[in-house]
């Protein structure tokens, strides 16, 4: 009963299994650890080690309702006093944000708390289903301090950890005394894998192999190349599963030409997004026309602001800016060209993003000239100067959040590299990520905030990837839905080995 | 790193060069002669003593005064087959004593100037434009000498000139010497590990041993008083065939280089060694006659 | 006179012949590439995406749908100059350092052999990738990288020349003209030291084709849409299963270069007969 | 008959044809001499006694080599090993190089007695340390343990004398055993090397170019000039009647003691390099008497009144 | 000859000395800071602060050097930021991996690099010379990574005789191995082969063949051991390039190891460990050159006569 899976290559080198003091986390989190609520591909919540829950109308006060019989790893009951210990471990931490709202958590009894709030959160949830929420077992976490998550984690999941060598794998064994699966899961007992090891490899087609010669079972993310050639290996069943990503060419709007918000119009509406989505990712994911994913609800916004794919708005844009065609196929405008700075990060991916980005840009008359960084340089670049132009990014992130996050005047330079400093803009900001009482305002909130953000075009929506995930079929059995937004432990406890 | 190893390949050595004479310098390979060349020329520095040239002391003179000096004073090498750049045609090498000292000529001057040199040294101008690699290696080492003339010197230090040359080439240039000495009014310093060669060319021998002075003969005839040159006579083979002879055959061997000898460099091999050798350093005493020798015993 | 015939002796062996032939072909694309490439290197045709070698595409074409053999041809100049370039950085920075070492020794010796020994003795690819992440990407910090990556080589190579050279009678033998330093390292020592430096140069050329390529790997090197083999053979990996032949022809080029030059540097140390001072590395 | 006997041998090397007609004859307790300018042939002389031609790619392109009765020629490479090394020894040019630097000497000795006498390890090193003992090198038992480089080259070149003797050699050739050395050390060499051959009746053939050398040590000699043989006679002849114009020349070439000043000159013109020998008589451009027959046609090497030479007017 | 290794030794010291503080200022040129690759969504200025205060990023430039190398010499190599442990634990932890397969690499390019131009330089100007050493060429003309893949297709897909990738089991060591020692194997070839080829111009081989002494005897009982001498030191010269050099294998085989640690640590701008691990990389060059010097002397008295 054992089974190898293989993280995502992009997250190869994920340094500890510590949640509440982790900037990156892997695919094997939620096996280790539980949360306190998850939440399913309908972005609908189930209870985890929550089993009910109810905020009051003001969102001041949230009370939750804990699982009984739950232990830790280590034997450590978890109850009321868990979360008491729990919340405040985030002050201080880089995580801080995900609780900061809450002021303190009182016990109501052994199973039930309430968490008073300093101001409205509702995003309270969706923080509490993510991975750095999962809790830790309180006793371990104290006693190891900063070796917590690196030499050993405990936590109340599925698995427990046996052994982690970072870069390497992660080696987990089955927790024959779990019987807390939440109820997206069938089997409510101890998982049937009985040993399961995490692979970290970074060179996709060594894991594609990996797999067609049976060396392992699972692979959480493919590349879209692979797809054609893993369709044919009867072995092998891929799924694929809405991803949180989304591709986008932040446009600096502090640096000529794009201060003129014609040509930065001109820029966004030159970018071919159905053809990119078709050629470079075979038709698989979709393509973006907004700054969010499509599953969030403020990716709602008035269909005459979404950005797609129009030549004749972006030539008419350019033409009415003043750049008239050069002879060279690259627009001028006083005898300078229409020549701009297109960078990039290291990653084929993102190199042929860029590369078709740069011949759709010259269909329009705009010549690009790309640098490819490394991921670390092209961010210490922002910090250092502002005179970038063009670039192609990605972020991933399932919530509108995201948006502040990006654009807010308080971050010009890195990660607002946009230098987008629109005082109408920050005052939506203040609105949308403090002002929200209920989950319905900040929506509306988000929404109007995001529209604002499309119509003055600061950056030019591409592509939202998915999630390619392949399993040996003759190995290991998975079922056909996977429940949540990710491949975690709702969905590990009920595969099987062949 | 290497580990430091002192060695004086020269030691304490005076000697004095007669203005238009020969004086030949004579010892086994390594005594130091090649070095005691150098050492006269300033191509080497000394760590002590000074070597004065027509009155100027050699060790104190600027480099630009040392440039001049040069022209007085010039050398030719033991090995002709490394002492012309294999990159240079014989011309260019001819020349480029001129153009070092800073003495530009016309096209003409210069064809004139090599022209004379080379015909000086009995090669015909025809060879000018050949490579060293293309000539022989007597002919190589007349271009040495012609360029050691180039800069018409006084004074001309001969380092084994003829050690690599066959017989028949060494006598051609042996020959060449002597006549160039007597057209130019030269002085030679004149090195070689032959005696019998020495002793045909030189007015006076000196005898190296180990870096230092054994004896200075004022004669290339007169009789040895010094062990050592008795033995370097000794084994010299004579070529006539009615006169075998059978050598004394030394014992020991050449120590070291780097080891430090208290007394007699010789002692060791010398047949007359006494107690006093081997602990005191005998000194050159002059015996009259412009004859000196370094011995405690010297023979009669 | 005697300068070219070694060459002409190389090229008339039978090894050095061919690889001649190849080399000077290669140069020809990569000075010629407009004329001789049936297509331009960087026109995309997304549906005509991963084709297989054919008529209209004699070498297929890649991701982007561009032809693979016009990015070949256009591919010899990048790496070529890349090469080339760095090479030749690198050699005349090896040729100055190695010379002022090997003819003034002492302490500026000992440095310089230190320093270089340590960078000769780390990976390559670990001193391009150190220093390209200090300059930051692009063709000209490529270049640099792989020239510092090769400096140590040529600084070794000429200090050893210079050391023997030095003891050459003809040196002392101008000395004792009168000449002065830069007379002697220059007319003499630097032009006699220079044929084994630069056939060494020639040849690492080649490894510095390799490098470039195991740079592309990283993402280094050439910036997109300039084709280079490297960068070629890298980006092509993620095909390696769909279109095998957009990294089989770029590998292709690069093995059938380096052998060239390697076999041609072969045959120019033959008919040098330098072997054994390119030895006293 | 004569032990070894040389009869006309051309030797090949690619397209140079470093030797012609090359002829002579030792017999036991012989020292024969073989002089002649550099390049003129004597290495290569010496290496097609020893059979080693084949190693620096030349051949044998006519004439016998009879060793004992038989022709070399022709000997398959194996017949020849068993000889070389046993019944025919080398001493080389240069004591320096000519032992493998990174073993120890009295291996290098011991190496030549197991291989040909099939003595045991300690038989070998025990006649090894003989041989150093009669070479009259002190502490055999150090010098054996000793590697090359901590040996002067005197030293060195009487190991490699005691190599030669290892295995009871019948011909001895020594190519300018002596060159390397200072004079004080040749002198003892050639000494050592002139008893060992009266005392065990030995063959040498003694390359050098040195006629002092030769004027002491040798009873017959050789001259050889530009690859072919100008004269062989007898020591006595050579120096005092001799038959070639160039064996005349060489000898007025050496300087003597108490030679007159301004006495000595060379013979005039420059050895003639291999790839442009002269027609005729190689010797003829430097040769005061040649005639235009000397020009046009080699003369062969044929008896005089008292030995071989290759000259038209010899007797003039 | 222990007090030359002992003064040897002491000479390394000034070499270090410079080495770390390169090694130091080198990570300190690059652009990046690592406290920014730390930092989620949302952190302050202030968190920021008390970040680079914990790994001592704050202090002055001369102040970090001579408290990290005063560490370094005690073997604490100070914590990874990215990492989050010890850099001295991550170095042990990869270093048996890239020693593994840096010395089964070398024993492999050693051996078939020494066998084959030792057959090249018997049979110099042969056929058998001209195939192996154009073989090896082609063996050296292939980009790590992709002799890696293909290998991979070969050995591991086509025949299933090794696994992919990974570090698990020693079979999973023979592909790696295979593909950097392939790269190697042209090296030490062509080196042996030059050697082999002068060294039987040498006059003591002639002595050797007038001896009567076999030939092939010759060849590896005297030429192959002087041809030796180069390869040894240039294997000792390749120390760091066989510990640290194989970061594309390391990638494409999935393997921990100390060039793939440096690569991502540099990418992440993790300070102590990139300094960590290249400082582990000078020691090991300056005690593989040591090595070589030991070997050299145990192979060659002369080398023994002049460190005397
Ligand atoms: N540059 C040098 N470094 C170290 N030792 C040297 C140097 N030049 C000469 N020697 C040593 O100094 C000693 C004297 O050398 P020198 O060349 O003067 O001898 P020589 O009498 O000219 O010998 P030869 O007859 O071989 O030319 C020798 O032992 C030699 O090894
Ligand atoms: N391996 C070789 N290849 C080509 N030519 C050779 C070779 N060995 C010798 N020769 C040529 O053969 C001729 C005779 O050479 P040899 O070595 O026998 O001369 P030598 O009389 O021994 O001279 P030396 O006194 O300089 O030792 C020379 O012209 C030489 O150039
Ligand atoms: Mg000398
Ligand atoms: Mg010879």
């Amino acid at each position: 009963q054992e089974a190898t899976f293989v993280v995502s290559a992009q997250n190869v080198g994920t340094p500890s299994y510590n949640p509440i003091n982790g900037t990156q986390l892997n695919d094997a989190i939620t096996l280790i650890f539980d949360r306190m609520v998850i939440q399913d591909a309908d972005q609908t919540f189930h209870g985890q080690l929550a089993t009910e829950w109810e905020s009051t109308a003001d969102g001041m006060s949230w009370t939750f309702k804990l699982r009984e019989g739950v232990t830790f790893h280590d034997g450590e009951p978890f109850n009321a006093e868990t979360i008491v210990w729990w919340i405040p471990q985030f002050a201080e931490t880089e995580n801080a944000f995900m609780t900061a709202a809450i002021e303190s958590v009182e016990v109501i009894d052994d199973l039930t708390v309430r968490f008073v709030m300093a101001n409205p959160d509702p995003n309270l949830l969706s923080n509490m289903s993510s991975g750095f929420m999962s809790i830790p077992s309180p006793k371990a976490f104290d006693a190891l301090g900063d070796d917590f998550g690196v030499t050993s984690a405990v936590g109340s999941g599925p698995f427990k950890l046996e052994s982690f060598t970072v870069g390497q794998e992660t080696v987990l064994s089955a927790n024959e005394d779990y019987a807390w699966a939440s109820d997206l899961s069938e089997n409510q007992g101890a998982p049937h894998i009985k040993t399961l090891t995490f692979r970290e490899i970074s060179e996709d087609s060594t894991a594609f192999l990996e797999l067609s010669t049976g060396g392992v079972d699972l692979l959480y993310s493919v590349p879209t190349d692979f797809l054609p050639r893993l369709e044919g290996e009867a072995s092998v069943q891929v799924g694929t599963m809405p991803g949180t990503g989304l591709f986008y060419i932040p446009i600096n709007t502090t640096v000529e030409p794009f201060t003129d918000i014609k040509v930065r119009e001109a820029t966004a509406f030159a970018i071919n997004q159905k053809e990119i989505l078709d050629n470079l990712y075979g038709g698989v994911g979709s393509v973006a026309n907004t700054f969010l994913i499509d599953s969030l609800l403020a990716a709602n916004v008035d269909p005459a602001l979404k950005i797609s794919y129009d030549p004749d708005r972006s030539t008419a844009a350019l033409e009415e800016a003043g750049w008239v065609m050069g002879s060279d196929g690259v627009r001028e405008k006083d005898g300078t060209k229409l020549q701009v700075a297109l960078w990039t990060q290291n990653g084929t991916e993102f190199k042929r993003v860029t590369e078709v980005v740069q011949a759709q840009l010259k269909a329009v008359g705009i010549g690009a000239d790309i640098t490819v960084f490394d991921s670390a340089t092209i961010n210490d670049q922002y910090r250092k100067g502002t005179d970038h132009q063009l670039a192609v990014r990605s972020y991933s992130w399932a919530n509108a959040d995201i948006i502040d996050w990006f654009f807010s005047g308080q971050r010009l330079g890195y990660p607002n590299v946009s230098m987008w400093n629109d005082p109408k803009a920050d005052e939506m900001n203040l609105a949308a990520m403090s002002g929200s009482r209920t989950w319905e305002e900040r929506v509306a909130n988000f929404t109007t905030y995001h529209e604002y953000v499309l119509s003055q075009y600061v950056f030019a929506p591409i592509y939202q990837p998915v999630q390619i995930y392949a399993y040996d079929k003759e190995a290991i059995f998975v079922p056909e839905a996977i429940r949540g937004t990710r491949l975690q432990s709702q969905t590990v406890v009920d595969i099987t080995v062949n | 790193m290497k580990p430091r190893r002192t060695m004086r390949a020269v030691n304490d050595v005076s000697l004095d060069v007669p203005r238009g004479k020969v004086t030949g310098v004579v010892g086994e390979s390594g005594c130091g002669k090649s070095t005691l060349a150098r050492l006269v020329l300033r191509l080497l520095e000394a760590t002590e003593g000074t070597v004065i040239f027509d009155g100027k002391n050699l060790a104190t003179q600027s480099q630009a005064e040392m440039r001049k000096l040069r022209r007085q004073m010039q050398m030719v090498f033991q090995d002709p087959y490394s002492a012309i750049d294999p990159r240079y045609t014989i011309r260019r090498a001819l020349l480029e004593p001129f153009q070092v000292q800073g003495e530009a000529k016309t096209v003409a001057e210069a064809r004139a100037t090599v022209d004379e040199l080379i015909s000086m040294v009995g090669l015909s101008p025809r060879m000018l434009d050949s490579f060293p690699h293309q000539l022989s290696g007597g002919q190589k080492q007349r271009v040495g000498i012609a360029r050691a003339l180039a800069l018409r010197p006084s004074f001309l230090v001969l380092d084994e000139p003829t050690a690599s040359l066959d017989v028949s080439i060494q006598a051609q240039i042996v020959d060449l010497l002597e006549a160039l000495k007597e057209e130019l009014r030269l002085t030679y310093l004149f090195i070689s590990h032959d005696l019998s060669l020495v002793r045909y060319f030189c007015d006076r021998v000196v005898v190296m041993y180990l870096g230092r002075v054994m004896e200075i003969l004022p004669g290339a005839k007169t009789q040895p008083r010094h062990h050592y040159t008795h033995a370097l006579l000794d084994s010299n083979f004579e070529p006539d065939p009615t006169r075998r002879k059978i050598v004394t055959m030394l014992g020991g061997e050449i120590p070291s280089p780097f080891a430090k000898i208290p007394g007699c460099a010789f002692a060791a091999r010398c047949p007359a060694a006494s107690d006093v050798c081997t602990r005191e350093r005998p000194p050159l005493t002059n015996l009259g006659d412009g004859r000196m020798v370094a011995c405690h015993n010297p023979m009669d | 006179m005697t300068a070219f015939a070694p060459i002409r002796t190389a090229i008339w062996s039978p090894r050095g012949g061919v690889s001649a032939a190849v080399l000077v072909l290669v140069v020809a694309c990569a000075l010629f590439a407009p004329l001789i490439a049936p297509y331009a290197y960087d026109i995309q045709n997304l549906p005509g995406a991963n084709t297989e070698p054919g008529a209209a595409h004699w070498m297929g074409t890649d991701e982007f749908g561009r032809d693979l053999m016009s990015r070949i041809i256009y591919g010899a100049r990048t790496s070529l100059s890349v090469a080339v370039t760095a090479i030749s950085i690198s050699v005349a920075a090896g040729l100055t350092l190695g010379a002022m070492a090997g003819y003034f020794g002492g302490w500026f010796d000992r440095a310089v052999t230190a320093v270089v020994d340590l960078t000769w003795s780390f990976p390559e690819i670990l001193i391009a990738l150190i220093l390209i992440a200090i300059i930051g990407p692009g063709l000209e910090s490529t270049m640099v990288a792989i020239s510092i990556a090769y400096l140590a080589q040529f600084t070794r190579l000429t200090r050893a020349q210079i050391m023997a050279l030095k003891n050459e009678t003809y040196v002392e033998a101008t000395t004792n003209l009168g000449a002065g330093h830069f007379h002697i390292i220059f007319r003499h020592l630097l032009p006699n030291a220079l044929t084994p430096v630069i056939v060494a140069g020639m040849l690492a050329t080649g490894d510095a084709i390799i490098l470039e390529a195991t740079l592309g790997f990283f993402g280094l090197g050439a910036q997109p849409p300039t084709p280079s083999w490297g960068a070629m053979m890298s980006s092509g990996t993620a095909q390696i299963f769909i279109a095998p032949w957009i990294i089989i022809f770029p590998g292709l080029a690069i093995a059938i270069t380096v052998i060239s030059i390697n076999l041609f540097g072969d045959a120019l140390i033959e008919a040098l007969d330098i072997r054994n001072r390119l030895r006293s590395v | 008959m004569a032990l070894l006997s040389v009869q006309g041998i051309s030797v090949s090397i690619g397209a140079l044809c470093p030797l012609e007609g090359v002829t002579f004859d030792i017999d036991k307790g012989e020292i024969l001499g073989l002089v002649g300018e550099s390049g003129s042939g004597k290495s290569l002389t010496a290496m097609c006694v020893m059979g080693l031609l084949p190693r620096i790619g030349g051949s044998i392109t006519k004439g016998s080599i009879v060793f004992d009765g038989r022709d070399l020629i022709g000997l398959p490479e194996i017949e020849l090993r068993r000889l070389r090394g046993k019944r025919i020894a080398l001493i080389s040019q240069n004591p320096m190089t000519s032992l493998d630097p990174i073993i120890r000497i009295g291996a290098q000795i011991d190496q030549v007695s197991t291989l040909h006498l099939g003595l045991s390890a300690e038989a070998a090193k025990a006649r090894s340390l003989e041989l150093i003992a009669q070479l009259r090198i002190p502490e055999p038992a150090a010098i054996h343990r000793a590697y090359p480089h901590q040996l002067s080259g005197g030293m060195k070149q009487r190991i490699v004398i005691a190599m030669a003797l290892a295995a009871d050699p019948d011909l001895i050739v020594a190519d300018e055993p002596t060159t390397a050395l200072d004079v004080t050390i040749q002198a003892q060499i050639i000494q050592i090397m002139v008893e060992l051959v009266r005392d065990r009746g030995l063959a040498l053939m003694l390359i050098t170019h040195d006629m002092g050398v030769v004027a002491q040590a040798c009873d017959r000699v050789v001259v050889l000039y530009a690859g072919r043989v100008a004269e062989m006679n007898r020591i006595g002849e050579i120096f005092g009647k001799p038959k070639h114009p160039y064996t005349r020349e060489l000898i007025r070439c050496i300087p003597r003691l108490g030679q007159e000043p301004g006495s000595l000159k060379g013979i005039p013109g420059v050895v003639p390099s291999i790839v442009d020998y002269p027609n005729g008589c190689r010797f003829n451009p430097r040769c005061s008497n040649a005639q235009t027959l000397c020009r046009d046609q080699a003369p062969a090497l044929e008896p005089k009144s008292s030995g071989l030479a290759a000259c038209h007017f010899s007797e003039i | 000859m222990i007090s030359f290794f002992i003064k040897r030794l002491l000479l390394l010291i000034p070499v270090f000395l410079a080495v770390s503080l390169v090694i130091f200022m080198i990570v300190h040129l690059v652009p990046g800071d690592p406290i920014d690759n730390l930092v989620q969504i949302n952190s302050s200025p202030e968190q920021k602060a008390a970040l680079a205060a914990k790994y001592g990023l704050d202090k002055p430039l001369y102040q970090q050097y001579t408290i990290w190398l005063g560490n370094a010499l005690t073997g604490d190599l100070g914590d990874a930021i990215i990492l989050r442990r010890p850099v001295a634990d991550l170095i042990a932890q990869n270093l048996p991996h890239s020693l593994s397969l840096g010395a089964l690499a070398l024993l492999f390019s050693t051996v078939v690099g020494i066998t084959a131009g030792a057959l090249a330089a018997i049979y110099k100007d042969s056929w058998i010379d001209r195939v192996t050493m154009t073989l090896i060429l082609l063996g050296s003309t292939v980009p790590g990574f992709w002799l890696g893949l293909l290998l991979i297709m070969l050995f591991a897909v086509q025949l299933g005789w090794f696994p992919v990738s990974g570090a698990r089991s020693w079979d999973a060591l023979v592909l790696p191995v295979l593909t950097i020692g392939l790269g190697g194997v042209a090296l030490v070839a062509r080196v042996t082969r030059v050697a082999m080829i002068e060294t039987a111009r040498k006059d003591f081989v002639m002595m050797l063949h007038a001896k009567g002494v076999p030939p092939w005897r010759i060849e590896l009982r005297h030429v192959l051991r002087h041809a030796l001498l180069p390869v040894v030191t240039i294997l000792s010269l390749r120390i760091g390039w066989i510990l640290g050099g194989a970061v594309t294998v390391e990638f494409v085989f999935a393997r921990p190891g100390l060039g793939s640690l440096l690569i991502t640590s540099l990418n992440q701008r993790d300070y102590p460990v990139v300094q960590g691990a290249l400082l582990m990389l000078a020691v090991a060059v300056m005690l593989g050159t040591l090595l070589g010097d030991i070997v050299q002397a145990a192979m060659d008295p002369r080398v023994r006569e002049r460190i005397k």
